[in-house]
């Protein structure tokens, strides 16, 4: 029940908040906040005290919804659910905090949009009911349409319109996929149901599990995104508003990791399997291309977008790896790299709020003026570059230890990649803060709100990075499971 | 007392400084920036008595988990033995004068308390490598000090070229911890674990000796070595390094961070035995290292700069002395450089105020007059650095190992010609730098003298590298092995094949009168016959030679071109992304299809009916072709 | 004719004479509100007449009509969408000066057209409903004499639908002829006796092919439609789109069922290339089109491939989506009509993307009803059309049609790329200069019907199972 | 030579019906369009004709009434638009009428 509670919650709090925005803009924002953050603490409070010796599945919530098709409504949290939630509220409220100034033109709409996402992305992340899966997996491509679309910057429609394109065209081949999966469960058991816990385990024959395991690596890979479908990103990630790109980099393209480690693994191993080798080197070819893209981007968001690209790859590397070790890295990675891009971009939107531009030709020097939003952009940059200490490290780590047992070759490449990611992360240190400073700005360093943003990435990403603990405990179980 | 102590006071303090940041007034920054270190000092001292008088293998404190997933488990577990207390006590003390100094060099410096946050930071750090008992927290410390560093070079930001040497310095060393990490993952493959102890026990088990996984495994903790250490091939970013401030090229680029690649291999030391060929290959790169490094420090003009590649020179020695297996002759070397390195480093920068932030050679001269203390506590370091015989502390560890680079199990003629070349090019490239700075006439009048906070810490460093010489004597003269006593339950000793006093004494005479030359014919050189070798010195070939060593034998316009260039042009070159072509194009190809389809709505009733028709003629051709062909 | 014979027919005879009546009262009394009501209720009426017609099912009416389930439910469909056509219809007649009162008149005959369509099984009626439907069509389309555009279209529609009923004719004359049966059941019998198909038989259902696909709009048979939608009258142009092209849907499921069409590959064939070719042409043409009515009749070209999908997949699913889609499809349209209809001012029809620039900041209510509809056109979540498309493809991959099912996602990417093109004009943020103040109040009775479409609309889309049932049991007797 | 008359009448009408597809495809003047079509309309009329005399029930010849009565009405709407069309574009040329394209 509860599981339905959070989705209704942010569901009702986007209506409302639509509704008041019309009269106050402030209300409207407090609206968001408050139903995130509550959000947040339910989410911490089950973390806290789970009921224990439930075994891998905390809570689970079903009811039928279309008996005539066996599509339900069925809700079920496990650790990883769990953790993908956590970042979600919190990434979630942060992005309203850092629209707070950002967006004043239909502000009312805007949250609504906003929260109309979260509400898709937790669906996605509980559900255990493919149609339902899909069902969410739709509804946040048109409020993210409309925050690209409305509230982007100067080639919003392009690149909403390709953002949208793309993700629809993986979505569909992964409704072909379910279909597949539905009849030919259906064909060997006479049950016609789309409940993810019936689907798992169903024989099929392997050129047909394949095809259907392709039809989901597609729609997730997109969202990955993985080379080549990645030029969505780009465009997506530049044109959205800073809360549109924290949520993009940050949510939406955990929704396709998520999406393989408990759809295209489970329910396709041996398929997974034999496509591994393939998959690992687009994730490699990911990090290495990735990497050398946003080497050569002048413009601050752009280059950013290119490193998720980059850091996804590990996602994918380890994802398909197949040991443990991999997996939680896997994990980690989502959460961190959640939490270090979506701190780049946050600190992009403030620079873009001061300055007026996202081209790091025409930045450098501001150490002198920003020396806060300075060191905050080195945290983060380290944290992007892999730096021990802090969170991505222990997750790139514990990716490349895993992959190494499953390919040498392909794991020296991806080590590689820490030395592009280097180069790239120092390139905006160079470029934006350091330097001589021609123009003489005058601007204000971070601001209280700003600097509650910041202190709070930081301490997330300090404590993943000194004891990840807790966050490898938690997603354990899920992974022996998806390990077995 | 706990040993996780020592690095997390610098820890501490860092933190304070950064959170404090302008709102600390410079009194309160010094006493955190300089007293923290002095406390880790303290601190460190007493664990180290209480280690000795305890007399156990080591005191490991194990200070709570860090990672722990599907089999792999490591924590923040400090280890202190002998090895681990050499470095410490190194570090802190040695970190604590170079503070002090720093404290009275930087003092106008209005980012005051950023610097010494780094410093502290840096010193934590290197402190947590060397005390490191798992390789991953050894790892930790491994990049942490490599952004300090990075931090620190660049730390006039506001110079693009300080940020590129910065990051020239970052990448390079990634690189070799690229491959530190490969070896990580090799290692915990077979071994199933990252704490030294086990790796280093089990190791003899699961390997035996040549073997090619042990041997790839040692190759690549050697390249994260010769990265950190700046020797071939990854030696190019240290002279660079340069353009920080000069208590940070004493402290990082000269004392400790650099020789954190000797500390990696003497710790591994197992596998390296374990493997003859990675041993015979440190050898060689330290031979070959020395040997280039000595001559480029003959050609710099820069005076931070020769002493620079004198260091790579010098850590050149310790990793041939690794690779004879010399392990404590290396770690004595370590210590002596420590000292004598960071006297002059601190020395120098002393002169550079001086002379108002002057590092040109050709600008300085005739100082002996004008900077009597710093004169000789110049004069003592290079002393020490050209190994002068008896008196320093230089000689007894240097002559060790060029001795040990020919007997020694693992040495060889080859590696003892080097070690000698060595050291009359060290003698010449130090005493040309002393003779330039002291001697001739004045050319830049001295507008401000150290003041104490500077010239203390010079005077006990001076102290120290003419004395520290005396723990370890060889047995020609003395025989004291205190040092090797010392350091025998973590490195074994070194075993010497041809062992005769007489090769010995020739060594060492050799080696003496070697230096001695070098200092000759850089006074010949330099003070009584300028004229005469400046002509000859501008003869065109000798001339483009020179130019050859102090570009460092243009190994960065080979990596380059070979390198840079490629990545960053290809970058460039695709910063549009050709894979997005893919698919604009498609975009554009159902655009044309649209323009095609949209000419047929031509509205004309005629064409409207012919297609009714067309479509009537296809269905019935399709039929008869289905039917009757 | 027995009582039972009037009951099952109620629907049929209520609108026949409601048709009588109205032409006398224009003829007594021109009064555009009245006549209006008046056509109300005999819609109304015509929808409680389907209501007994329920007990007596099956009933025939050998040979020429027969009431099931299947031609009930769409006899009901066609009905409320008529009823809904009617709705809208008033304000936007009552703006323009031309006599009203016939177009009612008109509407009634066509709807009467259409519903002969869906109960005949036999070739008259079958003829009879299509020309009833078509002759009240040219009238209705060219009403508006004061257009020009309208005469064209009308000119236009006429001549092709002529033409493509002298080929349907001629089919059936081949086919008759050989068989000696007009009754489709007949025919079928005949068919499964000769035990293959003759070239003359073959060749009849081609030509008979060339009849349907031109009302139904698919390829090559589509290119009147964008005139015609863009020529008629809004409410006609909702008429056309939906009514017209779903009666002669059903009849062409109720022929392809009588006869057997799965045991014959090439009729098979034939209909794919079609279905495809439709999709591609429908939505390329659609593409960067800028008179919404032009993109709303290739997208229905679209869709009509989309449905054809379902119609190809030859399983029982199929059948039962067909219906889905086709539900979902007449409130899509209607709907979307329906907004165009609001907007429309007295002048001239609201019809270029340009009109509807910034919409949701000026009609932020029109507005995201538009957005529903379209996205439902595009198959979007939380609305029927998604539950249509997933209908849809469930049958197409139960039927392993892998081919087609590719061409669909394939051509619901390229016209999702248009619906949301528009979406994008209507949420375009007005630039600062121009003003947005003064808008003019909209007719309360379109927004009302608007109101009832999108609550229809999204009830679908979020809870589709009643519908289900009611069309399972409705697709019962075909199998 | 002797074909079986129902076959020569269907010839006919096949004959007929093409004739009146030319000459639709042919003109353009829109009067001769709308005879051209009631040329195809009566050429199916003369196959049903033919097919009921062949199988010798009435039910093709019921038909044809059908299609003349329908012909007729299709007529007189077709030539009110035609006069109305007139009206406006002075000419009878189809190509005229295509103001609606794209």
């Amino acid at each position: 029940m509860i599981l339905l509670v959070l989705i209704l919650i942010l569901f009702f709090a986007a209506l409302l908040s639509w509704i008041v925005g019309v009269k106050s803009h402030a209300g409207s924002r407090w609206i968001a906040l408050c139903s995130l953050l509550l959000n947040l603490g339910i989410v911490t409070g089950v973390w806290v005290n789970h009921p224990a010796g439930t075994g891998r599945w905390w809570y689970q919530y079903r009811v039928d919804w279309v008996p005539h098709f066996g599509i339900s409504l069925h809700l079920a949290m496990d650790g990883l659910s769990m953790l993908m939630l956590a970042l979600t509220f919190f990434l979630g409220a942060l992005s309203v905090l850092i629209s707070w100034k950002e967006i004043n033109s239909r502000v009312g709409f805007f949250h609504f949009n906003l929260l109309f996402v979260l509400c898709g992305i937790t669906g996605v992340f509980l559900t255990m009911d493919l149609f339902l899966f899909y069902f969410f997996w739709e509804m946040m491509l048109i409020p993210m349409y409309f925050l690209i679309g409305i509230w982007g910057h100067e080639h919003r429609e392009y690149a909403a319109n390709k953002f949208f394109l793309f993700t629809q065209a993986g979505g569909l081949l992964m409704l072909l996929a379910i279909l597949g999966l539905y009849f030919v469960h259906a064909a060997n058991t006479n049950v016609y149901t789309f409940d993810y816990f019936d689907l798992l385990n169903t024989p099929m024959d392997p050129a047909m599990a394949r095809w259907l395991m392709l039809g989901f690596l597609v729609a997730f890979l997109v969202k990955l995104p993985a080379v080549p479908f990645h030029t969505w990103l780009p465009d997506a990630h530049t044109e959205a508003p800073t809360a549109g790109s924290v949520v993009l980099a940050g949510l939406l393209l955990k929704t396709g990791a998520y999406g393989i480690l408990r759809f295209v693994l489970p329910l396709f191993p041996a398929a997974a399997a034999d496509i591994a080798p393939v998959a690992m080197l687009l994730g490699v070819i990911g990090i290495l291309y990735g990497g050398m893209l946003a080497y050569a981007q002048t413009d601050f968001k752009r280059l950013i977008a290119y490193t998720s690209v980059s850091h996804m790859g590990f996602v994918l590397l380890g994802a398909f790896a197949f040991n443990e070790i991999a997996y939680q890295g896997v994990v980690m990675q989502m959460i961190t790299h959640g939490i270090s891009t979506g701190a780049l971009f946050i600190i992009a939107g403030a620079l873009y709020e001061r300055i007026h531009t996202r081209n790091i030709r025409q930045m450098g020097g501001l150490w002198l003026r920003l020396p806060m939003m300075g060191s905050a952009a080195m945290i983060f940059v380290m944290a992007s570059l892999g730096l021990p200490g802090l969170g991505n490290f222990v997750a790139e780590f514990l990716v490349l230890l895993g992959s190494w047992q499953a390919n040498h070759l392909l794991t020296v490449l991806a080590t590689i990649g820490l030395v592009v990611a280097t180069a790239y992360s120092l390139r905006i240190m160079q470029k934006v803060f350091f330097g001589p400073c021609d123009r003489q700005y005058n601007m204000p360093d971070l601001s209280g709100r700003e600097l509650v943003i910041i202190i709070a990435l930081v301490i997330v990403i300090c404590w993943l990075g000194f004891h990840p603990q807790p966050v490898l405990n938690t997603s354990q179980q899920n992974i022996d499971y998806v390990v077995r | 007392m706990f040993p996780a102590l020592i690095p997390l006071i610098p820890f501490v303090s860092a933190l304070l400084l950064m959170l404090g940041w302008k709102r600390l007034s410079r009194i309160a920054v010094t006493v955190i920036g300089c007293g923290s270190i002095g406390l880790s000092a303290f601190v460190a001292v007493l664990i180290a008595i209480q280690f000795a008088a305890g007399g156990e293998q080591a005191i490991v404190q194990h200070a709570g988990n860090w990672v722990e997933a599907g089999g792999f488990k490591t924590g923040f577990d400090l280890r202190m033995d002998a090895l681990s207390v050499v470095f410490v006590g190194v570090i802190t003390i040695v970190g604590f004068l170079i503070h002090v100094y720093a404290s009275g060099y930087m003092h106008e410096e209005p980012d005051y308390a950023r610097f010494f946050a780094c410093m502290n930071l840096f010193v934590g750090a290197m402190l947590t490598l060397v005390m490191a008992d798992n390789l991953l927290l050894l790892y930790f410390g491994w990049e942490g000090v490599g952004l300090c560093s990075y931090l620190l070079i660049g730390f006039w930001y506001k110079d693009p070229a300080n940020n590129y040497a910065a990051r020239k310095a970052f990448i390079v060393t990634r690189v070799g911890d690229t491959a530190m990490a490969i070896a990580l993952f090799m290692l915990f493959q077979f071994t199933g674990t990252l704490r030294i102890p086990e790796i280093l026990q089990s190791s003899t088990h699961i390997w035996s000796k040549g073997d090619p996984v042990i041997t790839w495994i040692a190759l690549l903790l050697l390249g994260g070595a010769v990265g950190k250490s700046a020797q071939l091939p990854l030696q190019t970013w240290l002279p660079d390094a340069m353009a920080g401030p000069t208590p940070v090229s004493a402290l990082i680029h000269a004392a400790t961070m650099v020789t954190a690649g000797v500390y990696l291999i003497a710790r591994t030391h197992t596998l390296f035995e374990l493997a003859p060929d990675a041993q015979i290959t440190t050898a060689v790169i330290g031979a070959i290292t020395l040997v280039l490094a000595g001559f480029s420090a003959l050609v710099q003009t820069d005076i931070k700069r020769v002493l620079a590649y004198s260091t790579v020179s010098q850590i050149g020695y310790m990793f041939l002395a690794l690779g004879c297996g010399a392990w404590s002759a290396a770690v004595f070397h370590f210590v002596t450089h420590a000292f004598f390195k960071a006297l002059l480093f601190m020395a120098a920068g002393a002169v550079i105020v001086a002379l108002h932030h002057e590092q040109d050679l050709f600008k300085m001269g005739g100082l002996k007059k004008q900077l009597k203390g710093i004169y000789w506590v110049f004069l003592v370091g290079c002393a020490s650095l050209a190994a002068i015989p008896f008196v320093t502390a230089g000689f007894y560890s240097k002559d060790q190992i060029i001795w040990l680079s020919l007997s020694a199990a693992g040495g060889h003629t080859a590696f003892w010609l080097a070690a000698l070349l060595g050291a009359l090019l060290t003698g010449m490239y130090t005493f040309r730098l002393f003779f330039l700075v002291f001697y001739g006439d004045l050319k830049t009048h001295v507008h401000h003298r150290p003041g104490n906070s500077m010239m203390i810490p010079l005077y006990i460093l001076a102290l120290l590298s003419t004395i520290a010489g005396f723990i370890e004597l060889p047995h020609t003269l003395g025989h004291v092995t205190l040092f090797s006593n010392w350091l025998l339950p973590v490195l074994p000793a070194v075993s010497v094949l041809h062992d005769s006093v007489a090769m010995e004494w020739t060594s060492q005479a050799l080696s003496a009168v070697l230096a001695l030359s070098g200092i000759g014919v850089a006074y010949a050189w330099v003070v009584w016959r300028p004229k005469g070798m400046s002509d000859f010195l501008e003869m065109p070939a000798l001339l483009w030679l020179r130019g050859f060593w102090s570009r460092g034998w243009d190994f960065d316009k080979l990596y380059n071109i070979l390198l840079v260039y490629p990545f960053v042009y290809l970058s460039r070159m695709n910063k549009k992304d050709l894979i997005d072509k893919l698919y604009t194009s498609l975009a554009a190809l159902m655009q044309w299809c649209h323009n095609v389809l949209a000419r047929t709505q031509s509205g004309l009733l005629r064409w409207y009916i012919l297609g009714v028709v067309l479509g009537a003629v296809a269905i019935l051709s399709v039929l008869i072709w289905r039917i009757y062909i | 004719m027995s009582f039972v014979d009037f009951l099952s027919l109620g629907p049929l005879i209520t609108l026949s004479a409601a048709g009588v009546a109205t032409m006398l009262m224009v003829a007594a009394w021109r009064n555009h509100r009245i006549i209006y009501s008046c056509t109300l209720i005999a819609f109304i009426m015509a929808m409680m007449a389907v209501i007994p017609a329920i007990k007596y099912i099956p009933h025939t009416y050998p040979p020429l009509l027969v009431i099931d389930e299947f031609s009930l439910f769409n006899t009901g469909l066609i009905l409320v969408a008529g009823f809904i056509i009617l709705l809208l219809s008033f304000n936007y007649f009552e703006e323009r000066e031309e006599r009203k009162e016939e177009y009612y008149i008109l509407l009634i005959l066509a709807t009467i057209g259409a519903l002969v369509l869906v109960v005949s099984r036999h070739f008259m009626a079958l003829f009879l409903g299509l020309e009833i439907l078509s002759i009240s069509l040219y009238g209705l389309i060219a009403y508006l004499r004061a257009r020009e555009r309208s005469d064209e279209a009308g000119i236009k529609y006429l001549m092709l639908a002529a033409l493509s009923s002298a080929f349907l004719l001629f089919g059936m004359a081949l086919v008759y002829a050989f068989t000696g049966h007009m009754d489709f059941p007949g025919i079928g019998a005949a068919l499964r006796q000769a035990g293959y198909l003759p070239v003359s038989v073959m060749a009849g259902f081609g030509l008979m092919l060339i009849g349907v696909g031109f009302k139904l709009g698919i390829v090559p048979f589509h290119m009147w439609a964008p005139d015609i939608y863009e020529g008629a009258p809004l409410p006609v142009a909702a008429f056309i789109a939906t009514i017209s092209k779903g009666a002669i849907l059903v009849l062409l499921i109720r022929f392809y069922q009588d006869i057997h069409g799965n045991d014959y590959p090439m009729l098979w064939w034939m209909v794919a290339i079609i279905a495809v070719a439709s999709m591609f042409a429908g939505n390329w043409l659609a593409l960067t089109q800028q008179n919404i009515k032009r993109i709303l009749a290739y997208s229905s070209i679209a869709h009509m491939g989309y449905i054809l999908v379902a119609f190809l997949s030859g399983v029982q699913t199929g059948l039962e989506a067909l219906a889905f889609y086709l539900v979902a499809y007449f409130i899509t349209s209607i709907g979307a009509f329906g907004v165009v209809i609001v907007m429309s001012s007295s002048l001239q029809d609201a019809e270029t993307i340009a009109d509807y620039k910034g919409l949701f900041w000026r009609y932020p209510w029109v507005a995201t009803v538009f957005t529903a509809m379209l996205l439902s056109l595009a198959g979007i979540p939380l609305t029927a059309g998604f539950i249509g498309k997933f209908y849809v493809v469930m049958a197409g991959v139960n039927g392993h049609q892998w081919f087609l099912l590719f061409m669909l996602v394939i051509n619901s990417v390229i016209g999702l790329y248009y619906y949301i093109r528009l979406v994008a004009v209507m949420f375009a943020v007005p630039a600062n200069g121009e003003q947005t103040t003064v808008v003019p109040a909209l007719p309360i009775a379109g927004n009302i019907t608007l109101v009832i479409l999108t609550i229809l609309l999204i009830g679908l889309g979020v809870y589709p199972t009643a519908m289900m049932q009611l069309i399972q049991q409705m697709m019962r007797i075909l199998v | 030579m002797n074909v079986h008359p129902t076959t020569a009448g269907m010839l006919l009408a096949g004959v007929l019906f093409v004739l009146g597809l030319i000459s639709i495809l042919v003109r353009r003047d829109i009067i001769f369009m709308l005879l051209s079509v009631e040329v195809m309309l009566n050429a199916a009329g003369l196959a049903f004709v033919v097919a009921s005399s062949h199988w010798g029930t009435a039910d093709g010849q019921v038909m044809f009434i059908f299609i003349l009565a329908m012909a007729a009405a299709e007529v007189s709407v077709g030539l009110a638009l035609i006069l109305q069309l007139y009206h406006q574009l002075k000419t009878l040329d189809s190509d005229e009428a295509a103001k609606m394209n794209g």
